[in-house]
């Protein structure tokens, strides 16, 4: 088996681990990380294309390539926005339950020495 | 020995995300994911795209930072697993099949595939680049990565959203709870290699790879780590130099496109000669932005707390 | 550079500012401090009186020219570089974008005034700058030609449109606002995998170029299937509707108004897109039957259950979902032997479906906010009073219901109506008898709060006062979407301008 | 010359794994978390180190060997910081006082 096959059998690995986890993972978190296997299978497919069109003395196409970091950046800004509605969603279900979250409400982290 | 290799990358692949799904803590899932994109970065240089494996192993770094950070505040979200067998069944089946169906077409697909390598090198000599990723990424479809760009302004402006009301201009709270010694030497320590390795891959971007994404990432990196450590506070998001400089680049970029309409008399065209002076400006000022704005993503909304 | 291929039009630079110029506005928003500006309303403003010339000069030369605009980014042509195209369609769908975002802002003005430091500074600021990068990422939406270039579109919508819906912060929000997001990001990543396979096969993404090049085969079935499933989730297409409701219910009004008018249309239109420019090979009877059997069953459940609400706001995001379902019955209706899909009355209908929804929801969700405001809650059992505190607001809310039944005079009745006739000519039964019980559902859930809301006040209700100005913004739009059913023909030609081998009268 | 080099090379990676197979096995076997750091530490620093040594005479220039010799360094550094962190952990969860945070 040549070596873009292998990795796209990888990526469609990837791709039905990570749909699985985000369709049958009701922890936040977890499907987040799911989304995130899913992207990386879908890069990886992205790049067994490149790969098998490489050409005028490249190692691969840089048109895939160059689509595969605009999407890492822009799965990584989805991660965030995720995350941080994970985080914010945390501190109002502790604040209504009145125990304060740890490392999660500002109030309870020391103050800082300023250099 | 190569295919070995491959097999072995291959097979890690779906076991580690295997791992990382069933991981029995949320800690131990986000490592496990963390550990997966280092093996992505690998199978990335043993795809021949250099520039794909730094920028994953770069922004690995940072997603691992959120995830992390999430993982502990997540446990209290977390709620019962729904859902009936049947349905559970039926959803296995449906990711199964889409699994089935891209392996079919990754094995049936054209190879050698059909390719842009050879039109995109063609008009690397008028743009003066010896990367073709580069020129991709700032030449033909420029329009991606500024609108790019603005995605991660828009996630920054969503994340920023979500601060507590009068809190949203002051500072987010320090990464990573209380910092230890260790931390303090290495934020000591490794910032300024950081930022020598960060200017490296900039500059050489134009012609070997590297790149912005993958220098701002560095940056930001290391500017979390000073803030972890606590040898920094971090920033007020309503300061005016922080909000100039993230909105610098991208207003460059914006600016340098909309004067093509002057000079070569089309949108995103830099004019004869003068391409690549254009494009380093352009990835120089996106640079410093995006370093900024990744960062800032990864600390978070505001909380209120004024420097004094 | 490249270009022996594509030519850029005249007037084709107007789309990249139609892009751009909501971005410089956005942009502007976090250095306002700097730009000695003190509210991002002002800005907000500049931006969308800039924008709405440029997209009205758009309309101005796709109708003067009968042609198609197209612009080659940069100067290089696909499939190296990218192109924005507009032909009739997309102008129609920009200017409608331009229509309800102006009136929407009209409206949001006074609840989201503050200057940046002062309270609620945060919410003013987030929704000006949000609204302004998701008026950008619909107008790329409708003008992108390059199937990666749109899914960008696609996040900077999601990216735009998942905060919107937690601006109030309220835990039940961030909920909505999460569930949103993940549907969201599985529509995207199902949507790129498509587009990943497409690239292997075809070496392009250009949608012009997949339209000569692509040939029916396993590989671009399955990407074109893939990116639809992930496009429907987007689209909020029954059974993949769940995160719709409360998001959209739990937004503020302007902002739920912009959600279900427009942001749910973005991925709509880029599946019109893939099925008729992309999808290669004859008629695909099996697949669209199954699109609108979706959509039948999306208007005759979510309308059952919009009346089984108890608040306003939720009825309203549930009557979304049964008016999308509409859109996907056009697959099946445009199906004729021997007539290109764009000279069929389904395609008038359908499109004239999704401009009329878009206005008369907009308005809907806009009279809601100002009810819930005047009364303080948006309780349907408790709407008595209603008609006296803001009878302008009710009677764009009766208005706009109107064109949501298909009852002439209105855009929807027009709408409704070609989609009765095109399924009537076309033998579907059973879509003829779907859309006369959906409007009877829709009369039905309308009415209901049409009652209730006329009621006599009870004793000591107090209500408080709304700003005349916004209601009339609410007005404005149930009257444009009356309107759209006085200019009938108007649209056919207008819609078909750019689409190949259609000739105009 | 390059025979010679070769050799080294040969020799040096070798004995880099064995370090590393070592640190590896005492990973898995030994019976506290220290010890078992001890291990790794002793596997990152020395079975890298020779690894790296081995591989300079490859290195074809010498910024290609700088580079490689950077590339230990700073595998050292991490290598001995988050030793020191996990320690610190381990020490914390005996005394009962993670939360003590930074001292002094």
């Amino acid at each position: 088996m040549s070596g873009p096959l292998l990795y796209g059998l990888a990526a469609a690995a990837l791709i039905g681990l990570g749909l699985h986890g985000v369709l049958a993972h009701a922890a936040p978190l977890r499907r987040v990380l799911a989304f995130n296997l899913v992207g990386a299978g879908v890069f990886l497919l992205f790049g067994v294309g490149a790969r098998r069109g490489a050409a005028a003395g490249l190692p691969g196409d840089p048109v895939p390539q160059a689509l595969v970091i605009t999407g890492i950046v822009v799965a990584f800004a989805a991660t965030a926005l995720a995350m941080a509605l994970i985080r914010r969603l945390a501190i109002l279900r502790a604040a209504a339950a009145g125990t304060p979250e740890e490392g999660a409400a500002p109030a309870a982290a020391p103050p800082r020495e300023t250099r | 020995m190569n295919a070995t290799l491959d097999a072995v990358l291959a097979l890690m692949l779906p076991v580690m995300a295997l791992f990382s799904l069933n991981a029995r803590d949320e800690r131990s899932a986000v490592i496990g994911f963390m550990a997966l994109g280092l093996l992505l970065a690998l199978a990335w240089v043993r795809l021949g795209a250099v520039d794909v494996a730094l920028t994953e192993a770069a922004i690995g770094a940072l997603t691992g930072v959120l995830l992390l950070g999430a993982a502990s505040a997540a446990v209290s979200v977390a709620v019962p697993r729904t859902g009936s067998p049947l349905l559970r069944g039926l959803l296995a089946l449906a990711a199964a099949l889409v699994a089935a169906g891209v392996a079919v077409i990754v094995a049936g697909a054209p190879d050698p595939a059909p390719s842009l390598a050879a039109a995109a090198v063609a008009h690397l000599g008028a743009l003066e680049l010896g990367n073709p990723v580069t020129a991709v990424l700032l030449a033909y479809r420029a329009l991606d990565t500024l609108l790019e760009t603005v995605v991660v302004l828009l996630a920054l402006i969503g994340v920023w959203s979500l601060a507590g009301e009068g809190e949203w201009r002051g500072a987010p709270a320090a990464p990573g709870g209380t910092a230890s010694r260790p931390v303090v030497l290495l934020a000591r320590l490794l910032p300024p290699v950081g930022l020598v390795v960060a200017v490296h891959l900039l500059w050489v971007g134009a012609d070997a790879p590297g790149g912005k994404f993958q220098a701002a990432t560095l940056i930001a990196a290391m500017w979390l780590l000073v803030l972890m450590a606590g040898l920094r506070a971090p920033p007020e998001l309503g300061g005016a130099r922080l909000r100039g400089l993230i909105a610098a680049g991208p207003a460059v970029f914006i600016a340098i496109g909309l004067a093509g309409f002057l000079v070569p008399g089309q949108f995103l065209a830099y004019p004869e000669g003068w391409a690549k002076a254009a494009i380093i400006v352009i990835e120089v000022a996106l640079t410093a932005s995006l370093a900024a704005m990744l960062a800032l993503i990864v600390l978070g909304p505001g909380t209120g707390e004024r420097r004094t | 550079m490249v270009g022996d291929a594509l030519a850029s039009s005249p007037g084709g630079y107007l789309l990249v500012l139609a892009v751009l110029v909501p971005v410089i506005g956005m942009l502007a928003m976090p250095v306002m401090g700097l730009l000695r500006v003190r509210h991002a309303a002002s800005l907000a403003f500049a931006t969308i009186a800039v924008g709405v010339a440029v997209v009205g000069a758009v309309g101005w030369r796709v109708v003067g020219s009968g042609e198609a605009l197209v612009y080659g980014i940069g100067g290089w042509s696909p499939p190296l570089g990218l192109a924005l195209r507009a032909d009739g369609l997309s102008a129609v769908m920009m200017a409608m974008a331009a229509l309800v975002i102006a009136l929407v802002a009209l409206y949001a003005r006074p609840q989201f005034a503050a200057a940046e430091t002062a309270p609620g500074g945060r919410r003013a600021f987030g929704f000006w700058a949000l609204l302004m990068g998701l008026w950008s990422a619909l107008n790329l939406a409708f003008v992108g030609e390059d199937l990666f270039n749109l899914f960008v579109a696609l996040e900077l919508l999601t990216f735009a449109a998942v905060p919107l819906v937690c601006l109030d912060g309220t835990a039940a929000t961030l909920e909505a606002a999460l569930r949103y997001l993940v549907f969201a990001l599985v529509g995207s990543v199902l949507y790129l995998l498509g587009v990943a396979v497409l690239y292997a096969r075809y070496g392009t993404l250009d949608i012009g170029l997949l339209h000569e090049l692509a040939y029916p085969d396993f590989a671009t079935h399955a990407a074109i299937a893939l990116m639809i499933g992930g496009l429907m989730a987007k689209a909020a297409l029954f059974p993949l509707h769940l995160w719709l409701p409360p998001a959209h219910a739990g937004a503020p009004a302007p902002a739920s108004a912009v959600l279900s008018a427009l942001v749910v249309k973005a991925p709509f239109f880029i599946i019109v897109r893939l099925w008729f420019d992309v999808l290669p090979g004859a008629s695909h009877e099996a697949a669209a039957r199954a699109l609108a059997m979706l959509g039948a069953a999306a208007i005759l459940v979510c309308s059952v259950v919009a009346l089984r609400q108890a608040r306003l706001k939720l009825m309203i995001a549930y009557s979304t979902v049964a008016q999308v379902g509409y859109l996907f019955l056009m697959f099946q209706l445009t199906i004729e032997p021997g007539v290109p899909a764009w000279a069929t009355i389904g395609w008038t209908g359908g499109m004239l479906q999704l401009v009329s929804h878009a206005l008369a929801k907009a308005a809907m969700f806009l009279a809601a906010g100002l009810i819930a405001e005047a009364l303080g809650h948006d309780r349907i059992d408790e709407l008595a009073g209603a008609g006296r505190a803001v009878p302008v607001s009710l009677f764009a809310f009766g208005l706009a219901g109107l064109s949501l039944m298909g009852l002439p005079p209105s855009g929807g009745f027009i709408a409704k109506l070609l989609l009765l006739s095109a399924a009537t000519l076309s033998g579907a039964w059973w879509i003829a008898v779907v859309i006369s019980v959906g409007g009877l559902l829709a009369a039905a859930y309308v009415t209901r709060v049409l009652k209730r809301a006329m009621a006599p006040p009870p004793e000591g209700i107090v209500t408080s006062p709304v700003a005349r100005s916004r209601e009339l913004a609410a007005l404005a739009l149930a009257l444009c979407a009356v309107a759209l059913g006085l200019v009938p023909l108007q649209p056919f030609d207008l819609l078909a301008i750019g689409r190949a081998g259609v000739a105009l009268p | 010359m390059s025979l010679l080099a070769d050799i080294f090379t040969i020799v040096a990676v070798t004995a880099g794994l064995g370090f590393f197979l070592a640190g590896t096995a005492g990973l898995l076997r030994f019976p506290d978390a220290l010890s078992r750091l001890h291990a790794l530490t002793k596997a990152d620093n020395l079975g890298l180190g020779l690894i790296v040594l081995g591989l300079v005479p490859q290195a074809g220039s010498l910024g290609g060997a700088l580079k490689l010799v950077a590339v230990w360094l700073l595998a050292l550094g991490a290598g001995g910081i988050a030793g020191q962190m996990i320690a610190q952990i381990v020490n914390g969860r005996g005394k009962r006082a993670v939360n003590g945070g930074r001292e002094g």
